[in-house]
């Protein structure tokens, strides 16, 4: 467990134990800050600025089964209070990455959670399965079914609660029972809890809320779309307000359902609004970028903010905004 | 070898105009002894509340591990976005979040060889310190700066303390000879034995450069600058196409694979595209 | 027409005539900068900073049958670059609105745009009928069928095609052929294009593009939701890249519907990136609060632009970004 | 009678702390001659690329017409969030758009009465020049300031110079009489012929004068703050609950129909949610 000696800013010398330990479904893990998956690729470059065996888990880079070159660029651009990108997941397939990526991850004693992207409902069940024995390290699956950036928005599984339903069956098929297992939903639907119960009926541990929202950006000079992929996915602390919104909606329609929040959390008050509104760890994406140290900074500050409010575990501060007075 | 990035919060010590360009001294303790040409350090921007959070990514012009003040680092901005011009309007005494080194370095050569360094605008910036790592090693060190106009720019003066020959070409013909760097680079190519083309500056001006290199069989190491989110190699923002050792094309971060690449291994006229032959390209019948 | 004298920032003395002319079907104004509704009041108040007679026209906060106290405060909430509000629809009731508003307006000479909004369909239908025999400076109705901020979510008619169909096909029938009727969508859906389809299909002449998205901020000191309506809508800068991939996809599945875009827009450039992207005609909301001049300055800064760039009427510059080279 | 409002852009001629206090003075020719006691202005925070969009309002401590450098504005700034934290880092020639004057300003006496002014924390800031308006009608001002400690009172000291009588409580009795500013109203009250008191503060100081007043058969003109997000009227954010002279309730805007409120028009109790009395509150059978 990793418990911080607190000084609250005040000065006033108190000090307190604050138990940072997050219970997601059986899956305990010593701290609630997580990588949002795409923002840590699979931790190594982001090991020289953060120890990662402090926080929970590093949330790896969505892997599909090949290599993936991903889009053309331009990949991002810059929007107020946040960021477009349309990386369309580059990496180097899952061989690969069982080859390289996991067992630098297994050697540093990193806990890592695998995202596992499909081109098919087949794909996320072979994809399971393979990474069901990777070894210990891997300590849970996030199945993203939510990625804009892929050239057919029918293929965006979350946004229909019979195709999200469809994958994460055959990923729990693949699994088995107690592996657990987060479906990673998208802003873009009607009814986001429409989604996580299909999701959560189909044999999900947890969710993970939210990816991206789906954006644009036009070049003002060359008159043209600024992504080489035309649309992308919005994220940032701009999104932060839609974020909170979705864990507090699907938490109070599933309250026993961890929920791993996510979306423009900057600071440990960031992190803590999620928390209130009913997620049991949080993930930092976009401000990795903007503060190589970020997931070491949020896990302090949000130490020091529970202890302050008066809470001597995490556990005790989830979906407390809930709580009718 | 590449030094382990920092991530120091550094105070502004002075902003001065230099032509078009700001030229920013930021005293970071650390960074600056880690320093080798060619890196680049990625800066925070905006203060507190910023509405743009992405880090800028700038070429090193100087590091100073040891100052009145500690050690500094001197950068070059052109100031043209949000994040420049508020660099561009900083005061003394303001503090700026800095993380490097950041890139691999330009190689440098183990024998005392006749290289030609090219700079087009601010891309001129890491080549004062290249010219001294080179001349420490004996090497004969050539110039060209390339801009489209005498206050685009950088270093004229300095560039003669450090070169052995300088040539200077600005479009408009306010400095130097009238024409572009390329030109200028061609004519020192015809009549001196270079060795090795080091480059950095605007991509047109890399490519054709790398064509230049490959007409006189000279290697040209390249730095190139593509829009960067992190900076730290985990967004996968920057790339570009490039062939590895293993011959085969990957779409590479020019932020870690990178800045410096060998001309020759980047497929200039495909940037801002996916080349059919990159490792997992969309196939036409895939989405 | 307004036409701007312009000579460019560059100050090369070249100056250019923009003819910023807007047609919306059959309604023609002389700009294309309107105010966002629920951001300008009736106008009184901007009159003060803008001479409303210069922009296109002046869309009203959105008038329900009878008055409306709206909810508790606190009613926003800062985010970054954007904000929460859960106003709820304050306002006078239909009566005091034609009695007061509308000839203040009329007296002022401002083109008007009347927002309503019902509790049920045939409200709409009689909202619709009492505004359309407003007068003549009431030159269309905007259907606000996308406030968030109403206590059930299935009171949200643009969340489905059927229930968005519904209301406009009532407010047609109740305005006759020719009135421009708009109806404004939520981006809080899983297809857009769908619901627009169905507007248009059920007789409206175009389409508002975006309302504001379901948003939350938990208050950190108090552990409680910040506003006091639990969720809010937000707006801002923080939402322009989602406004324009709606006008984007929205303009590219309906080429002949004319758009009015908004959400975010700050400048002049903002307002291009709209333009270029589909719309006919923006509107100004958040950018009013932090800069009452906002109108003004965006439409002298969107007429430098289109110079600039080479356009000498706005007509040519809607939906540039679809060209293909 | 209330002026129309401007907007200008602002130059900060000085900033410096005073008690827990930043005291800012703002060049911005036009509004100074233009404020009346009680008005407000409303600053854009955070610079050219801010995510902190919201004005910031004020209250007018001094409004000097003509200075060495034109208008001037004197505010007081508690700093606290991002927007006054912002404000309170400001150095001197920084520009800041302002709004103002905006509000409705304090109603004056016809005639010369006895008039009481408290002021709770930095809420004493628009008294002064209240004080000095009443003074000028012949008016005989007493003041009571309160605040939590000594450092969260201002002006204690200019206090003296425009007021016949003046008391001073802090809840820590670090400076006058320990307690609320509340007890010292009632002792001045029981002791002086107050025709009406002048308040400005937190709402729960209101509140509690209102009923004071309301005791001694007072009428209390309360300046209120309320989160704004517009300060022109345009938004509906700053709404309260208001009894107006056709005995409506109405949810009314702080901004515009306020600052200034006569204390017995609010619904005190009520502020947070809708009084069921209010014109068009939700019915228990509606949405
Ligand atoms: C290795 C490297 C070295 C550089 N050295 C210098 C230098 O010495 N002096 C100098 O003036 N400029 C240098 N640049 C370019 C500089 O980083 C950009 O001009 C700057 O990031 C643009 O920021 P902005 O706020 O002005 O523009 P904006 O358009 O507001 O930037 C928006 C976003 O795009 C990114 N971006 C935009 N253009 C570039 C670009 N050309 N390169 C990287 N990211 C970009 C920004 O980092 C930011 O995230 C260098 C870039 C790289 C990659
Ligand atoms: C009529 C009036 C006069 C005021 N006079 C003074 C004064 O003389 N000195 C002083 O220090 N403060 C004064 N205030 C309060 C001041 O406006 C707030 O403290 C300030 O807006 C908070 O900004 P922030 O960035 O620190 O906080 P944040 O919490 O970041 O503000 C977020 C948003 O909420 C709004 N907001 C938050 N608190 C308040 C508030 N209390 N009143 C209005 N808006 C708020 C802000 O305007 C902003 O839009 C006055 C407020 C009003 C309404
Ligand atoms: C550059 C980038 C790449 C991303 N790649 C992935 C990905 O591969 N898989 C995934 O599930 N989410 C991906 N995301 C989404 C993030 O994991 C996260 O859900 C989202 O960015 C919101 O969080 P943030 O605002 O903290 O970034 C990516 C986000 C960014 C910015
Ligand atoms: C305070 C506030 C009140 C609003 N009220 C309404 C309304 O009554 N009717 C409506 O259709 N939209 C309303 N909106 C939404 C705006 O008209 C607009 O669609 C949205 O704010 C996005 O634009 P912006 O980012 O420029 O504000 C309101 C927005 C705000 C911020
Ligand atoms: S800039 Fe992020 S990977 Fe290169
Ligand atoms: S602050 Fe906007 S109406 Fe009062």
């Amino acid at each position: 467990m990793t418990s911080i000696r607190v000084v609250p800013k005040g000065g006033r010398g108190v000090s307190a134990e604050v138990n940072l330990e997050s219970k997601l479904g059986t899956l305990v893990l010593p701290s609630p800050v997580l990588t949002a998956s795409g923002c840590a690729a699979s931790g190594k470059e982001l090991s020289q600025f953060v120890d990662l065996t402090t926080i929970g888990a590093v949330v790896t880079k969505s892997i599909m089964m090949s290599p993936r070159s991903g889009r053309a660029t331009p990949r991002m651009a810059e929007t107020p209070s946040g960021m477009l990108n349309s990386i369309g997941l580059q990496g180097p397939g899952i061989d690969d990455f069982l080859e390289h990526d996991i067992p630098w991850l297994a050697s540093k004693g990193v806990r890592t959670m695998v995202s596992i992207a499909g081109n098919d409902v087949e794909e996320f069940g072979r994809l399971a399965a393979r990474v069901k024995r990777a070894g210990d390290s891997v300590v849970a699956l996030e199945v993203n079914i939510s990625c804009p950036n892929v050239a057919n928005r029918g293929l965006v599984f979350a946004c229909q609660p019979h195709s999200a339903a469809e994958v994460i069956s055959i990923v729990r098929r693949n699994v088995g029972g107690a592996f657990p297992i987060f479906a990673k939903l998208s802003p873009d639907v009607t009814d986001i809890v429409e989604i996580a119960k299909a999701c959560v009926d189909a044999g999900a541990t947890g969710l993970s809320l939210i990816n991206t929202l789906l954006g644009m950006v036009i070049n003002t000079e060359t008159l043209k779309p600024a992504l080489a992929g035309v649309t992308g996915g919005l994220s940032g602390p701009a999104i932060r307000p839609v974020a909170v919104r979705a864990v507090w909606q699907v938490h109070a329609a599933l309250p026993h359902v961890p929920l791993i929040g996510m979306g423009g959390i900057l600071t440990g008050e960031d992190a803590f609004e999620f928390i209130l509104a009913g997620a049991s760890a949080i993930a930092i994406g976009t401000a990795n970028f903007h503060d190589p140290s970020a997931l070491t900074r949020v896990q302090k500050e949000l130490s020091v903010l529970l202890a302050e409010r008066g809470f001597s575990a995490l556990q005790d501060a989830i979906g407390f905004a809930h709580r009718k007075v | 070898m590449n030094f382990q990035p920092l991530q120091v919060e550094g105070e502004l010590l002075s902003n001065r105009r230099v032509g078009a360009y700001h030229l920013i001294t930021i005293v970071v303790p650390g960074i600056p002894e880690r320093i080798r040409p060619g890196n680049f350090v990625a800066l925070s921007v905006g203060g507190e509340s910023t509405s743009t959070l992405l880090r800028r990514s700038f070429s090193v012009y100087q590091a100073q591990e040891r100052g009145l003040y500690g050690g500094t680092l001197e950068l070059v901005i052109s100031a043209h976005g949000a994040g420049t011009r508020w660099l561009a309007a900083l005061a003394p005494h303001q503090m700026i979040n800095v993380v490097g080194p950041l890139g691999r370095p330009f190689p440098l050569p183990k024998d005392p060889v006749h290289a030609l360094l090219v700079g087009g605008g601010y891309g001129s910036a890491p080549l004062f310190m290249l010219a001294d790592a080179l001349r420490q090693r004996g090497c004969r060190v050539d110039m060209a700066l390339g801009a489209a106009s005498a206050d685009r720019l950088f270093g004229t003066l300095e560039a003669r303390r450090v070169t052995n020959a300088l040539s200077i070409a600005t479009d408009d013909g306010s400095l130097g000879v009238q024409g572009r760097v390329t030109d200028a680079a061609r004519s020192i190519l015809e009549r001196a034995n270079i060795d090795v083309i080091y480059a950095c500056g605007p991509m047109p001006m890399l490519s054709a450069l790398t064509t230049l290199g490959g007409e006189f069989g000279v290697m040209v190491q390249c730095a190139v600058e593509e829009s960067m989110a992190c900076g730290i190699g985990i967004c996968m923002t920057c790339v570009l196409p490039v062939r590895g050792n293993d011959d085969v094309v990957r779409m590479s971060r020019s932020c870690v694979d990178g800045p410096v690449f060998a001309g020759d291994r980047v497929l200039w006229e495909s940037i801002g595209s996916v080349p059919e032959e990159t490792l997992g390209a969309p196939k036409a019948s895939e989405h």
